[in-house]
């Protein structure tokens, strides 16, 4: 079943990319979805009956937005302390709890956290995320999960979980 | 819950599941840029690396044993062989069918300018070259890795 | 316009060239080396603005796949792995 | 030209700038990685987005559109695969960082 699902992703992903209906298009895609189906199926998400649920698309696009605007504040933040004389700069790596339990789930609150103001995923092993933080305002252990993580959390559990 | 590649080999979580679409969206990319190698810039070469890519990522992300990877050799060996085969079979057919009776002739129909379905033969041969260069520059990857490995 | 938009960009792409020229150790090279591929991203579709030649988009994505590869096996060089593992 | 796709091109351009001052000013590596991840993605971004803007719903604007994520997920990963690399390889952080708790992790 997870060949079928990566069968359409595939074939949807050429039709956006060529963007036009007519007849030899359309089965020249299904060809190159069917090679890339066998090549790659094996590999893919085994939970593919995520992928079916239109209630996770509209929670991703209400992530979608509230990621985009973080990603917003987190250029001005670091255009900020790029700019400013001082480099008001207090770097460290932090270890950061999650509560996600799923490989996906836990991947993309790597990439958000990556995109957010002042942190980078370093390292991810089992339930911990290492953090490199580059202004360390506080160094209580709930406090800065709450801010680095939580944020996130609520939302990608309805999306990926 | 999928902790189904939390092996000890290849890369973090990340890049796993990271790859696990970007190389088949890769490999899709190299067989358009192969396809459409009559229309816009690259062709058979440029598809063909683009695809080979596609496997490189999956090497380097997951890890591989080598003597699995040298069963792949085999198979890559035999797929490029069998791609150029055909390339020189469509130059022979050219020499057979075509009305000019030259090496490489167009026995299709051209088609209109502009059109996915257009330019007699040449896409059939962009599509063998980019399956040769893709199965050639893959085996290179492995060739390199076994030597390294045999060496050491 | 357009002009002066595409000469900040190749003005940039000299910038990290110094990172990579003298950079202290062979990372800093590599993050330089990421960078720089993604500023010819952007050069690619300023040019397609300047000439009208669409077709270099195609180029733009082919340069963000290949650039990805690059910077994965730059990555796992740094780990000290072998490649194949 | 639209003028919204030229405030958009001006505004990628800025955040490309202050990407590659960053890149040059801030001390150790894990900090460029912080300033250029971001900025440069994020600028490079936003030029695509122009591209989709001044071209609407054609072929060329399609795939400015198929770039983006492609380009998003190409530089996160990216950037935490060079980060995990070059800790291993055993590059110092800067003098100004106040804690590390990879390094108990990573003696193990």
């Amino acid at each position: 079943m997870k060949y079928i699902t990566l069968f359409i992703c595939m074939l949807l992903l050429w039709l956006l990319l060529t963007f036009n209906l007519h007849s030899a298009n359309i089965i020249i895609g299904i060809v190159a979805s069917l090679v890339v189906m066998m090549l790659f199926g094996n590999k893919f998400f085994k939970d593919w009956q995520k992928f079916y649920n239109p209630l996770r698309y509209l929670w991703g696009i209400v992530y979608l937005i509230f990621f985009i605007w973080e990603c917003l504040k987190a250029n001005f933040d670091v255009a900020y302390r790029v700019l400013s004389p001082k480099m008001p700069i207090k770097p460290g790596i932090l270890k950061v709890k999650c509560t996600l339990k799923s490989d996906i789930a836990k991947t993309f609150l790597a990439n958000s956290i990556t995109m957010t103001p002042g942190t980078i995923t370093v390292d991810v092993i089992d339930n911990h995320l290492f953090v490199h933080w580059i202004y360390v305002s506080s160094q209580d252990p709930n406090v800065y999960t709450k801010k680095i993580a939580g944020r996130f959390e609520k939302l990608l559990k309805k999306v990926f979980e | 819950m999928s902790n189904d590649n939390q092996t000890p080999e290849g890369m973090t979580i990340v890049v796993k599941k990271i790859c696990q679409f970007m190389a088949p969206t890769i490999f899709l990319f190299g067989i358009y840029i192969t396809v459409h190698g009559h229309l816009t810039p690259g062709g058979g070469f440029t598809g063909g690396v683009i695809m080979a890519s596609a496997f490189i990522l999956q090497i380097l992300s997951y890890g591989s044993f080598l003597d699995k990877l040298q069963q792949e050799k085999w198979h890559l060996e035999l797929t490029e062989s069998l791609a150029l085969l055909c390339f020189l079979m469509l130059a022979v057919l050219g020499l057979l069918l075509a009305t000019t009776s030259v090496f490489f002739g167009n026995f299709l129909h051209r088609g209109s300018f502009g059109e996915l379905i257009s330019g007699g033969i040449i896409p059939i041969g962009n599509i063998f070259v980019g399956i040769e260069v893709c199965a050639a520059i893959s085996s290179i990857f492995v060739a390199l890795l076994i030597f390294k490995d045999k060496e050491a | 316009m357009i002009n002066i938009l595409l000469y900040v960009l190749i003005f940039l792409s000299f910038v990290c060239f110094i990172r990579i020229l003298f950079g202290p150790s062979m990372a800093d090279r590599m993050v330089a080396i990421d960078i720089f591929g993604t500023l010819v991203v952007g050069i690619c579709v300023l040019l397609v603005y300047k000439t009208g030649r669409l077709f270099l988009i195609d180029i733009a994505i082919a340069w963000i796949l290949l650039s990805f590869i690059g910077t994965i096996t730059l990555a796992k060089y740094l780990t000290r792995k072998k490649l194949d593992e | 030209m639209n003028s919204f796709s030229i405030a958009l091109l001006i505004i990628g351009v800025t955040f490309d700038l202050f990407g590659c001052i960053g890149l040059i000013r801030l001390p150790d590596i894990y900090n460029r990685l912080q300033s250029a991840t971001k900025c440069v993605t994020l600028g490079t971004c936003s030029i695509l987005l122009s591209l989709f803007i001044h071209y609407g719903f054609t072929p060329v604007g399609i795939k400015a559109l198929i770039a983006i994520p492609l380009l998003f997920f190409a530089a996160t990963v990216g950037a935490h695969a060079l980060s995990r690399g070059s800790y291993i390889y055993g590059i110092k952080m800067t003098d100004k960082t106040i804690r590390d708790d990879y390094k108990k992790e990573f003696k193990k």
